[in-house]
């Protein structure tokens, strides 16, 4: 047997064959277009429409309820053909989902993205190939506005701002006026929801003479991580922390578990050395803890974007136009009462009284 | 040289030979720097937590109730090392799958049950995941003694699939367990101060000293470790032994997924335990083991595994931030390793019996 | 038949393995999943999101070869991007030498491995997880909070496409789009080609092969056992810095979570691709197909729209797990030939 | 210097920790001289050769090559030196080809050229006769082939000074005449050939010097004419011999004495191996043996008995009741112990102690739940090692740092502590000194005497003849015939292994 020539005919087989895929792909591919146009136009009738779904991840209760809501939202029975792709919080992989939807010919896609930036070069490809992506949830931020059809989210700056109204109006009403000693347990640094929440809580932190942000650190939206990092927050701080703002119902729970294995308590009533705990998502368990008193207040961040989605794709498909921005309604709940609105900006909020019976009707 | 001096100096360099010597050193040294730095690491305190409890706190409390999985696990992946001669890179995905299982069976479909509406005990939960965990190391064992992959590439099957399993299992929710006893596991029996994962980690110790003391399991590994051929010539079935062990680290996994569950009461298969088989492997290499299989001591293992503990501990206390903490450990481990690397050593050993050579080559 | 099978090495047998298999999945896909993999560009893309990864399997089959392992290539993946990263983007910097660093960390990297696992007898897998620890540890000193990189010239040479002469496809509008590739797939292709010309032609590269078919073995033959290790370690690392560029500039962001787990998917592209970790046996050409597989399985799962995220580990594990399997088979019986 | 002196070395030291390997060796090599270096296992001669091929580095004392003062610090440097080695050990890649193995590591050139390469392999193996392919991957070809391949590459090499360590131990007495054509060749081009073996006909045969070492002492180097073999085998073992002959002096168990009990049957057995069915039987108190050359199927052949191999077909009594021996447990259960051919690969426990090492058969018969408690393990072990009087700084040092011949002895007192009724020594005297060699014959002697019954394979025909009172004779995988009484001979045997046809 011949060793190298072995080898080499090996690789020149590879080589040709890769080449004839290639070559095969570009006359099929020629092919495909021209029938898959038919094929489309035969789903027509059936309407089918497929549509690329791209979520960031399944890390919290509140990304998978949204991923849930979208699933059901576009189930198989009502005309759609959903590919789902979990990028396991990567923007890269991501990019590649879209890459894969784009080859694959989907009608829509819908995008969740990790970050806001980066998004250019992906989406004119999406542009090129004349698909429309709908941005939900998180934002992009890209040079060229049309690159995507439009987006629709949370306002997050606003979120912010309803907790910190919040605890500013509960203060207030409860005649506390002692120096405020703030941490805030941060989200996934560079996150949309992140840098509005954050940003309301430095707005009202110059806002308040008394308030103090002691320090904020991301934890990255997981329990096992704000845990981690509220353990080390009292470690450096202790007893003095008053006030801890976590930016999601995860990072809250590990906050709680953290606070309790220190030692501390939790509760509203700073005044006798309690911790009071802001928290943001109003998801279950989170809800939960709301009811339990030991989240003072839980701002909703919803996630049931499902039928939205579905209302601006019914829009599109009909060639009507939809809005280029849309905020989905939010909540906001607490069981320690005393408040029962917020304003911000000349805007008026209302606070949710939580009870047992407004958990069940939730639908997470 | 006198008689005298060189017998003291026999003595000292054959306790420096001794495998337990490596580790232990490196505890010590450890501790030294705390005692010298900062005393107030050795600080215990009797304190209350939330409950009204009486719970024992501080750094060295830590360590040691902190250290108890990976002490734990370190048990099951020395004896896979010493029969295999590889290592098991899939038990923090194990881990995910044992807890995920462990959660299933007591919430069943609810994932928010309240303290009432457990499924069943937590005694069957821990049997059911520890077979589940058993039969996960089992396929491991099955890949590496029967088709005879090496170990690290067959668990890499599991280390890819583990965390998928573990979210599938739960559908991918992430169950909360509200009831305060199952904390008791990760946390505090009201009225014993001192962690309940320490005990735990204790009763495994004992459970494999008395398996080292009453079996052959020590033997027999370290035999098929060696040389598979002659053992199996002297009657021996390496084919079973090296599964067995796989098994063995399957049960450590499933106590240590108990562990960890019950620290949070609940479970993110996408992050629980992760890069814990690194510790662990790490933990059997500080013991002074070979990886590539053979001899093991068991102790030195275990004792690797708190120096790993007491290190993050330190590092904590230095206010490290957690994601800065891999390269500060990254440079005590390589420090570790070096002294204790064979070749170092002959070459200090030299260096101190001929005067002329310089000292302090750090 | 059975007698050219028996003749066969180790490496090519593994290699023939591999690229049927691969053959035979691409073509399931094409069959099954239609559309998308009729299209060149869904191959190419293959290669542009892959190009980083090919180069790190490159550099782990080499050691690989050599017997030894590195678990550090993911690690310094992320470094050498967040390191890229900052310099570009904080401090105004310039491509050429986001490049000359990148080799740099690589550089320095291969040297303290190389001299630790060859020079210091320590274990290849312990040097390499501390490397992992210190890479990993060090990108969130360097910077934690992940962002994408604005630099006018880096994000230039990002965008730029090397279109791939007569293949294109149609797409939805009708618009003829030519195929095209990253910058990155030329480097990785370049840097196969190197390797294996390498690997396959020079002495040093044959060295590689006795030192982890038998070290022992190989000092008696008069190869320095120890420099050729060092080598190894050190080809390895500079090519996980060129990697870990390669990568950077496919995905254009600093991040800490950047190359997570690569080292593992490095790994397991090189296994898939024929390469034993027991040394001795492998191929560069092997370990470039083993990532597209790894790939494919990838792009298969993701677009057969199975609606949960889990689907694509097991998967991957199933066909892993296929793999191995099927070469332990194929070798027993290899041997067992042999035998008779 | 002397003239035509080629190497010379003077006052060698190198010790390791605990041992004095090498004390004070002088050894001189001149031009065209086939120089034998002899000695028992362990009296340094390994080591010599390592610290002359740049293994290990020497403590004290000069290399002179060519009346140049040389420092060997790799086999590299050994080899730019012109010293090639061909070591016992095969000390070749198996997973590169032929071809590579033979030039690998040789030259500078940083290009590989493989046409040039293969078709010089190719070139070589054809005028020594190698049956092997140059492009063939080492591990498919055999071990004898392997040995071949590994003095191809030494001679190839523009060498002056040969060393060959054992080279002849896997080789068939064929390839030894080959290998000592060769040798002869090489020196009448004036190279000077070190040579280490332990069969004292081969060093008769070639060599025309001998330096003896003794506990890393030089004895003397003698001209071969001046130093007979008795005196060879005294000066090595340090005391005066007692006669070989003397060891057969026992009454032996014929096998056609009726009074005494069969202990094994086997009908039929086959293995995987491809040995065709044979049938084998043996007496309590019975030393058999089986003959044939190497790779004719007589390990393969206890294998199958011990159940070492699948084995394929057959039936087997043990004290006339069928018993099933799939596998070596069962075997053992039966009483039947098994010392394996190739002692570094299916015999030792490398890294564990002396102590493990004995007692392992006897722990595993007792079961998984029954360990021996340490002062009992410590009493075997000290037993045995007494008994047999095996050299061991202790019972916790590890096996591989004993030397050959101890450590075969470590096995064999692994087995006698099972207290086995149908022991197999299946080469139990290769690759060990003469005196340890001695020694285990005695032994295999007194046991059968108390009693037991013993299967004995060896390499060496009149070890075989003094010990064994029938012999079965093997040849390719086949029993080809049975040989007991007067017919046991040096001749006979020959002509039954070569099927009573005169071999060319």
């Amino acid at each position: 047997m011949i060793f190298d020539k072995k080898i080499s005919f090996s690789v020149v087989l590879v080589m040709t064959l890769l080449l004839l895929a290639g070559c095969s792909g570009f006359l099929l591919g020629q092919d495909q277009g021209g029938s898959s146009d038919k094929g489309q136009q035969d789903e027509k009738s059936n309407r089918s429409v497929t549509i690329g779904l791209s979520q960031i991840g399944s890390e919290s209760d509140w990304r998978m309820a949204s991923t849930r809501s979208v699933q059901e939202a576009f189930s198989p029975g009502r005309g759609y053909y959903l590919i789902f792709d979990d990028a396991q919080q990567k923007q890269e992989n991501q990019i590649k989902a879209i890459r894969e939807f784009i080859d694959q010919g989907v009608d829509y896609i819908i995008l969740d993205p990790m970050v806001e930036t980066g998004w250019d070069s992906v989406l004119s490809e999406a542009k090129e190939a004349g698909i429309p992506v709908i941005v939900y949830d998180r934002r992009v931020d890209v040079k060229d506005e049309s690159l995507y059809t439009c987006w629709i989210g949370s306002d997050f700056l606003l979120e912010g701002r309803r907790a910190c109204g919040w605890l500013s109006d509960y203060l207030k009403d409860r005649g506390i006026n002692q120096d405020i000693n703030i941490v805030n347990i941060q989200g996934t640094l560079g996150a949309s929801a992140q840098i509005g929440r954050s940003e309301a809580l430095d707005e009202a932190v110059l806002a308040h003479s008394k308030w103090k942000l002691l320090a904020k650190e991301s934890g990255d939206y997981t329990s096992a991580k704000g845990k981690e990092v509220m353990n080390d927050m009292l470690r450096r701080y202790g007893g003095i922390i008053n006030v801890v703002y976590a930016e999601n119902d995860n990072m809250a729970y590990g906050v709680i578990d953290a606070i309790e294995a220190a030692g501390y308590t939790i509760g509203a009533d700073i005044t006798k050395g309690e911790i009071l705990v802001l928290s943001f998502d109003a998801s279950k368990a989170g809800m939960e803890l709301a009811l339990d008193g030991m989240i003072a207040v839980d701002t909703e961040c919803n996630p049931l974007y499902g039928p939205k989605l579905v209302e601006i794709i019914e829009k599109l498909e009909a060639g009507e136009k939809v809005e280029k921005e849309t905020f989905i309604e939010e909540d906001q709940f607490s069981a320690v009462g005393y408040i029962n609105s917020v304003k911000v900006e000349d805007t008026s909020y209302p606070v949710t009284y939580l009870t047992p019976e407004i958990m069940k009707e939730r639908e997470y | 040289m006198s008689a005298k001096k060189n017998s003291l100096s026999d003595l000292f360099g054959k306790i420096v030979r001794q495998q337990i010597f490596i580790p232990i050193a490196a505890l010590f040294i450890l501790l030294l720097f705390n005692l010298i730095f900062d005393p107030g690491f050795f600080v215990i305190t009797l304190g209350e937590n939330s409950a009204g409890d009486p719970v024992l706190s501080g750094n060295l409390i830590t360590v040691i109730n902190m250290g108890s999985e990976l002490a734990i696990l370190a048990i099951g992946m020395t004896f896979v090392t010493a029969a295999s001669g590889g290592q098991d890179i899939s038990v923090g995905a194990a881990i995910a799958i044992a807890g995920s299982v462990l959660l299933r069976v007591l919430c069943g479909d609810n994932t928010r049950p309240a303290a009432g509406e457990l499924q069943t005990s937590f005694l069957v939960a821990f049997i059911v995941s520890c077979i589940v965990a058993m039969a996960f190391g089992a396929f491991n064992g099955v890949l590496v003694s029967i088709f005879k992959i090496q170990p690290m590439v067959a668990t890499l099957i599991l280390y890819t699939a583990g965390r998928s399993i573990a979210a599938w299992i739960n559908n991918n929710e992430l169950p909360i367990i509200s009831d305060p006893e199952f904390g008791y596991f990760g946390g505090f029996i009201p009225g014993i101060p001192v962690p309940t994962p320490v005990f735990i980690a204790i009763a495994c110790m004992i459970v494999a000293a008395l398996v080292l003391k009453f079996t052959n399991l020590g033997l027999y590994t370290q035999a098929v470790g060696i040389n598979e051929n002659s053992s199996r010539l002297n009657g021996l079935n390496p084919v079973f032994i090296k599964w067995l062990t796989f098994v063995i680290l399957g049960l450590c996994v499933a106590v240590a997924a108990l562990i960890k569950v019950s620290r949070l009461s609940s479970i993110n298969y996408s992050v629980i335990a992760k890069d814990i088989e690194m510790d662990a492997i790490l933990a059997v290499a500080l013991g002074g083991n070979a990886l590539s299989g053979g001899k093991f001591n068991l102790w030195a293992s275990i004792i690797g595994a708190y120096v790993i503990q007491l290190l993050t501990t330190t590092l904590f206390k230095y206010e490290v931030p957690s994601d800065a903490l891999p390269a500060y450990k990254a440079v005590v481990v390589i420090l570790l390793v070096v002294f204790s690397a064979p070749t170092v050593r002959e070459k200090l050993a030299h260096l101190k019996k001929s005067p002329a050579a310089k000292k302090g080559v750090a | 038949m059975s007698k050219k099978i028996r003749n066969m090495t180790d490496s090519n047998m593994l290699l023939s393995i591999t690229i049927i298999v691969f053959l035979l999945m691409y073509i399931g896909a094409i069959i099954f999943q239609g559309k998308g993999f009729t299209k060149p560009q869904t191959f190419f893309n293959i290669l542009n999101a892959n190009a980083g990864l090919i180069i790190l399997a490159c550099a782990e089959s080499l050691v690989m070869i050599t017997g030894g392992i590195d678990i550090s290539v993911g690690g310094m993946t992320a470094l050498v991007s967040m390191c890229c990263a900052v310099y570009l983007d904080h401090h105004n910097g310039n491509v050429p030498v986001s490049m000359l660093i990148a080799l740099l960390i690589g550089l320095a990297y291969g040297l303290v491995q190389g001299y630790l696992v060859a020079y210091l007898d320590i274990q290849p897998f312990i040097v390499s997880l501390a490397g992992m620890f210190f890479a990993r540890g060090m990108t969130t000193i360097v910077n934690s909070d992940p962002f994408n990189v604005v630099n006018e010239q880096f994000v230039a040479l990002k965008l730029t496409r090397i279109n791939v002469p007569g293949m294109g496809s149609i797409n939805k509008k009708g618009v003829y789009v030519n195929a095209y590739v990253e910058i990155g797939v030329i480097i990785a292709i370049l840097i196969v080609i190197l390797m294996f010309v390498m690997l396959r032609w020079t002495k040093l590269g044959r060295s590689f092969y006795a030192v982890g078919g038998n070290k022992q073995s190989a000092l008696m033959l008069g190869i320095n056992v120890k420099k050729t290790k060092f080598l190894s370690h050190l080809i390895c690392s500079v090519l996980a810095g060129i990697g870990g560029y390669v990568y950077f500039l496919h995905v254009g962001s600093g991040a800490v979570t950047n190359g997570q787990g690569a080292e593992m998917n490095a790994i397991a592209s090189s296994i898939i691709g024929g390469t034993m970790l027991t040394g001795g046996v492998g191929n560069i050409i092997g370990s470039f197909i083993g990532v597209l597989s790894l790939a494919t399985i990838q792009n298969i799962v993701a677009t057969a729209g199975l609606g949960e995220a889990w689907w694509t580990g097991i998967t991957i594990a199933a066909m892993l797990c296929l793999f191995l399997v099927i070469q332990s088979v194929l070798m027993a019986r290899k041997k067992k030939m042999m035998k008779k | 210097m002397s003239e035509g002196a080629l190497l010379e070395l003077r006052g060698i030291y190198k010790s390791f920790p605990g041992v004095k390997a090498l004390q004070n060796v002088d050894f001189n090599l001149r031009k065209g001289e086939i120089h034998a270096l002899m000695g028992e296992n362990g009296a340094g001669k390994s080591t010599l050769i390592k610290v002359l091929t740049g293994v290990y580095t020497k403590d004290e004392g000069d290399i002179t090559l060519d009346g140049q003062s040389v420092n060997i610090r790799s086999p590299q440097d050994a080899q730019h030196m012109g010293i090639s080695t061909v070591y016992q050990e095969i000390t070749l890649c198996p997973n590169l080809s032929v071809a590579e193995n033979i030039y690998i590591g040789r030259s500078d050139n940083v290009i590989q050229n493989w046409k040039e390469m293969f078709s010089g392999a190719e070139k070589m193996l054809k005028a020594l006769d190698i049956p092997a392919e140059a492009t063939a991957q080492l591990a498919s070809c055999s071990i004898a082939v392997q040995q071949m391949v590994a003095i191809a590459r030494a001679v190839d090499m523009d060498c002056k000074v040969l060393i060959l360590d054992e080279p002849t131990s896997s080789l068939d007495d064929q390839e030894v005449q080959k290998l000592f054509k060769l040798m002869r060749d090489l020196k009448e081009r004036g190279v000077g050939i070190i040579f280490v073996t332990h069969f004292l006909d081969q060093v008769y045969e070639v060599c025309d010097k001998i330096t003896v070492l003794r506990d890393g002492k030089l004895v003397g180097e003698y001209p071969i004419k001046e130093l007979p073999r008795v005196e060879l085998v005294s000066k090595m073992l340090g005391k005066e011999l007692d006669d070989m002959s003397e060891i057969k002096t026992h009454d032996v168990v014929k096998d056609d004495d009726d009074s005494v009990p069969v202990i094994y049957e086997a009908e039929g057995l086959s293995s995987t191996e491809g040995i065709k069915p044979f049938d084998f039987h043996i007496k309590k108190g019975e030393v058999n043996g089986f003959v044939g050359l190497l790779g004719s199927g007589r390990s393969e052949c206890v294998r199958a008995i011990f159940g070492a191999d699948r084995v394929l077909s057959g039936t087997v009594k043990k004290n006339g009741k069928i018993v099933k021996i799939q596998k070596p447990i069962d075997a053992m259960k039966n009483g039947i112990a098994y010392l394996p051919e190739d002692r570094k690969v299916d015999g030792i426990i490398g890294e564990l102690s002396v102590k493990d090492n004995i007692i392992l058969a006897l722990q595993v018969m007792k079961g998984f739940f029954k360990p021996l408690s340490k002062s009992e393990a410590e009493a075997f072990a000290a037993e045995y090692i007494d008994m047999l009087k095996i050299k061991t700084a202790s019972a916790d040092t590890p096996i591989k740092s004993l030397s050959g011949g101890n450590q075969q002895k470590c096995i064999v007192a692994r087995w006698l502590l099972t207290h086995p009724e149908y022991l197999i020594l299946d080469e139990p005297t290769r690759g060990i000194d003469v005196g340890t060699k001695v020694d285990i014959q005695k032994l295999v002697l007194k046991l059968a005497e108390e009693g037991m019954s013993i299967t004995f394979i060896s390499s060496e025909t009149d070890e075989m003849l003094r010990t064994c009172s029938r012999l079965i004779v093997m040849r390719d995988r086949k029993v080809v015939g049975e040989l007991k009484g007067e017919d046991l001979t040096q001749s006979k045997i020959m002509s039954t292994i070569a099927g009573g046809e005169v071999q060319s």
